[in-house]
């Protein structure tokens, strides 16, 4: 999804740009034709073309579109087994809501208040040490 | 303490990043039709005209698309944070964008 | 800069007098200003990590007597949690405990070393930083304000695409004495203003985060004294009893009361 | 299901932050070390620098648990290179490494050291604190040391720092195994003044009133009766406003359920429960699914 928004993005801008350029041509001209003493009213003769309009309208449609495209959906990782398919409420934005907004959580099946309730301080090195060296005799 | 104080808690972090994206979405946009607005040499009620009309479609667009057509899940009072808190700040970026495009095209 | 635009107004009734200007001019003022001012916003959120306030180190005490008077303000604010007698006992227990004064942090110095109250290092170094934020947001402002005027001053550099009114004049058309010039030819001082007001958005596209410049300025001039913190802070003692006052006298609300109905409202029959 | 680097990123990013990787049992440390050990050498733009070096601080732990003592110093030498000593993380790392190079009574004494001369005077808010839980821990395995001792040290430690949940989290555990069901109670009662918003705390406060309740049942005593309904009563508003603070969470909901049903007149919540456990077992990761499903057969 998000390699089409950045090309999207890509052409637009280059389209706004090209329109700017040939805007920039058109009013130079406009400027170095008309002698001085001719009325301005003269000069609201000489519109911008209306196919560069067009193109700077296409161009912003064009950005806008890239840009909402390079929203996508909210993804959440479980994290037991690895193996455990993608999870998605099909949300572009995180719910306010408490209650909703901790799902998060609970979907990732992770305890969010983990570097409290898991001790992590107090965890006895040795003891570790000892039960993971035993399982590693075992493979 | 009113009763739901207690029941509808908010999650503030939640509350800062959809801010921050609908910051995100209403500021490049601005910025562009700044630009698009410049090389027309829209001049000015014309000018605010365009800022106005993209702003709002730019807006009921996020709403549509991005809420799902239901801000209130994502936004405290979504009709002050989306169309009016940040209306000033983009009204000055589109002025700066939209100055700057006229006079390099003009 | 000589001017080199060729200045000849048409004195046409109501359109607005036509310049023909040199577009070299606006490639050599406009972009350069614009760029030095998108580098300097960025330079300023980098020197501002920089001179953040560092981790002051102090003696253990101290965040004993801070962690308690934290903790009283945590019960007065999240008691509603709590079933009322276990509010009670925590609200005697903390109120006779901060009422005493127990855990005020005596100084116990290392041996030999006098803690002064003035040369307290903490309250110079809030004092520091304040004044620190306050000149960072501050003097860059003026910098590139005083460099505009001094290099890009005295010709007429763009036509602004909206009319302003007259008082605009002298603030946008410093530097060009012509008395019935339409406002909407500026000078390059006026797109300095113009940007310092507009570039949040594209701060934001940048760095990510919202710098508000122009608010800065504002915030600035509101408190030149930036709140004196430093010696005239409250003492630990004095907020500690009004602490256990308040704990006193606070009438306890458990978010308990209702919450069977609220669970049946939220989760009930839809 | 390919989840690219993002997923993984996401992944490790959980397991830092809620220090999973303390709790895993030996096989999925070792799965966690070698998956951790290839993510660190590839190149992923969208790690910033916070989450490399808790990844960092994280691996460390790993190989330390793993016994691979050489190459957590090597780890320790390139953060001391870089940031210097100073730091309660660095601190913590030297005294493992005193405590896997040496033994524990080197590590004892440097702590106490390091406490006595310095922290006392001049700590940030952390290093004084990571140190003496540390302390706490290491004395736990003293041959003189009686449960009490613990509780004394943790008590200690508790009146220097009143508002760490860890500690409270601790002395709450602590007391629980000892049977002090209204200690522990008061203990996990604060952990809810100081994180309002922490339904895993109002869970385990509903769970330890629940195990009070149904030992002062077994008592059988004359005014047991009234005693018990208040508990359970007190049970299930923790539990319910567990439920209240988060909608799929998997603890809460069974707690009602076992709850509701001792009770006789709360038939509605209980079938909340079974209906939103039923909605787990559909929504929500595997393992969540199974013990839901398992629940929900055993209750009917």
């Amino acid at each position: 999804m998000s390699i089409l928004s950045k090309v999207l993005f890509g052409v637009g801008i280059i389209q706004l740009l090209h329109a700017g350029f040939s805007s920039y041509e058109f009013h130079q001209l406009l400027k170095s034709s008309t002698n001085i003493n001719e009325s301005s009213n003269e000069q609201k003769l000489y519109q911008l073309p209306n196919d560069i309009k067009l193109e700077v309208f296409i161009s912003l449609a064009i950005l806008t579109v890239s840009i909402f495209l390079s929203f996508n959906k909210l993804k959440y990782y479980p994290i037991n087994n690895k193996n455990d398919e993608i999870i998605t409420e099909g949300e572009y934005l995180s719910n306010i809501q408490m209650s909703k907004a901790s799902n998060v959580d609970n979907l990732v099946g992770s305890d969010p208040t983990g570097y409290i309730t898991y001790l992590p301080n107090m965890v006895d090195i040795q003891a570790k040490r000892k039960e993971v060296a035993e399982y590693l005799k075992t493979i | 303490m009113s009763e739901d104080m207690f029941s509808q808690v908010k999650s503030s972090t939640n509350i800062q990043i959809n801010k921050q994206r609908l910051l995100y979405v209403q500021d490049i946009t601005t910025l562009l039709f700044g630009l698009g607005s410049g090389i027309l040499q829209l001049e000015s009620l014309q000018g605010f005209a365009m800022f106005f009309i993209g702003f709002c479609f730019i807006n009921l667009l996020y709403i549509g698309i991005l809420c799902k057509f239901q801000p209130v899940k994502y936004y405290v009072n979504p009709l002050q944070e989306i169309f009016m808190d940040n209306f000033v700040r983009e009204l000055t970026g589109y002025v700066m964008s939209w100055t700057f495009s006229y006079a390099i095209v003009g | 800069m000589v001017m080199d635009g060729l200045l000849f107004t048409v004195g046409t009734s109501g359109a607005v007098a036509e310049l023909v200007l040199d577009p070299q001019l606006k490639y050599w003022v406009l972009l350069p200003i614009s760029i030095v001012m998108v580098l300097v916003g960025i330079l300023r959120t980098y020197i501002m990590t920089l001179i953040g306030p560092k981790v002051q180190g102090q003696p253990r005490v101290k965040i004993t007597e801070n962690n308690y008077i934290s903790k009283a303000q945590g019960l007065l604010g999240n008691g509603s949690n709590l079933h009322s007698e276990s509010f009670e006992i925590r609200q005697m227990y903390l109120s006779q405990v901060l009422g005493e004064g127990k855990y005020v942090a005596v100084s116990n110095k290392k041996p030999g070393e006098v803690a002064n109250p003035f040369t307290d290092p903490n309250a110079s170094e809030s004092m520091m930083n304040m004044a620190k934020g306050n000149m960072a947001n501050f003097i860059p402002q003026t910098i590139i304000m005083w460099w505009v005027n001094h290099f890009f001053a005295g010709f007429v550099l763009m036509k602004l695409p909206f009319p302003l009114t007259i008082r605009f004049k002298d603030m946008l058309q410093a530097g060009i004495s012509t008395a019935d010039l339409d406002v909407r030819w500026v000078s390059s001082i006026s797109w300095y203003f113009i940007s310092v007001l507009g570039l949040n958005p594209l701060y934001n596209l940048i760095l990510g985060d919202s710098v508000d410049m122009s608010s800065m300025m504002d915030t600035a001039a509101q408190n030149p004294m930036g709140g004196m913190m430093g010696p005239g802070q409250p003492q630990p003692e004095a907020v500690m009893k009004g602490l256990s006052n308040d704990l006193i006298m606070t009438r306890h609300e458990s978010c308990f009361e209702h919450i069977e109905e609220r669970i049946l409202k939220k989760y009930g029959r839809k | 299901m390919t989840k690219g680097l993002t997923g993984t990123r996401e992944r490790f990013q959980t397991i830092v932050l809620t220090k999973l990787y303390t709790q895993l049992e030996p096989k999925a440390l070792l799965e966690l070390h070698d998956d951790l050990e290839l993510y660190l050498h590839t190149k992923d733009p969208e790690r910033n620098d916070g989450l490399e070096l808790s990844l960092w601080d994280m691996m460390f732990y790993l190989k330390v648990y793993l016994s691979k003592d050489i190459e957590a110093t090597v780890i320790y030498n390139n953060l001391r290179d870089k940031f210097g000593e100073h730091s309660p993380n660095l601190y913590l790392m030297k005294v493992t490494l005193l405590q896997i190079n040496k033994n524990d009574t080197v590590a004892i004494n440097f702590i106490n050291n390091s406490i006595d001369q310095v922290l006392e005077f001049d700590t940030d808010p952390y290093s004084y604190l990571l140190l003496s839980k540390r302390l706490i821990t290491m004395q736990n395995n003293v041959k003189t040391n009686k449960p009490d001792d613990t509780l004394r040290h943790i008590m200690e430690l508790i009146e220097k720092f009143p508002i760490d949940p860890e500690l409270w989290w601790y002395a709450g555990e602590k007391y629980f195994e000892l049977g002090l069901f209204d200690q522990a109670i008061y203990c996990f009662e604060e952990l809810v003044v100081l994180m309002p918003f922490n339904y895993v705390a109002f869970a385990k406060i509903s769970e330890i009133l629940y195990l009070k309740a149904l030992k002062l049942d077994k008592k059988k005593i004359k005014n047991n009766k009234e005693l018990f309904d208040i508990v359970l009563q007190e049970a299930l508003d923790n539990a319910l406003r567990s439920v209240e603070l988060s909608e799929l969470y998997l603890k809460g909901w069974t707690l009602i359920l076992l709850i509701t049903k001792q009770m006789n007149d709360k038939k509605q919540f209980f079938d909340i429960a079974r209906e939103n456990l039923d909605k787990i077992t559909r929504v929500s990761n595997s393992s969540d699914k199974i013990t839901a499903e398992y629940i929900l057969n055993k209750v009917n």
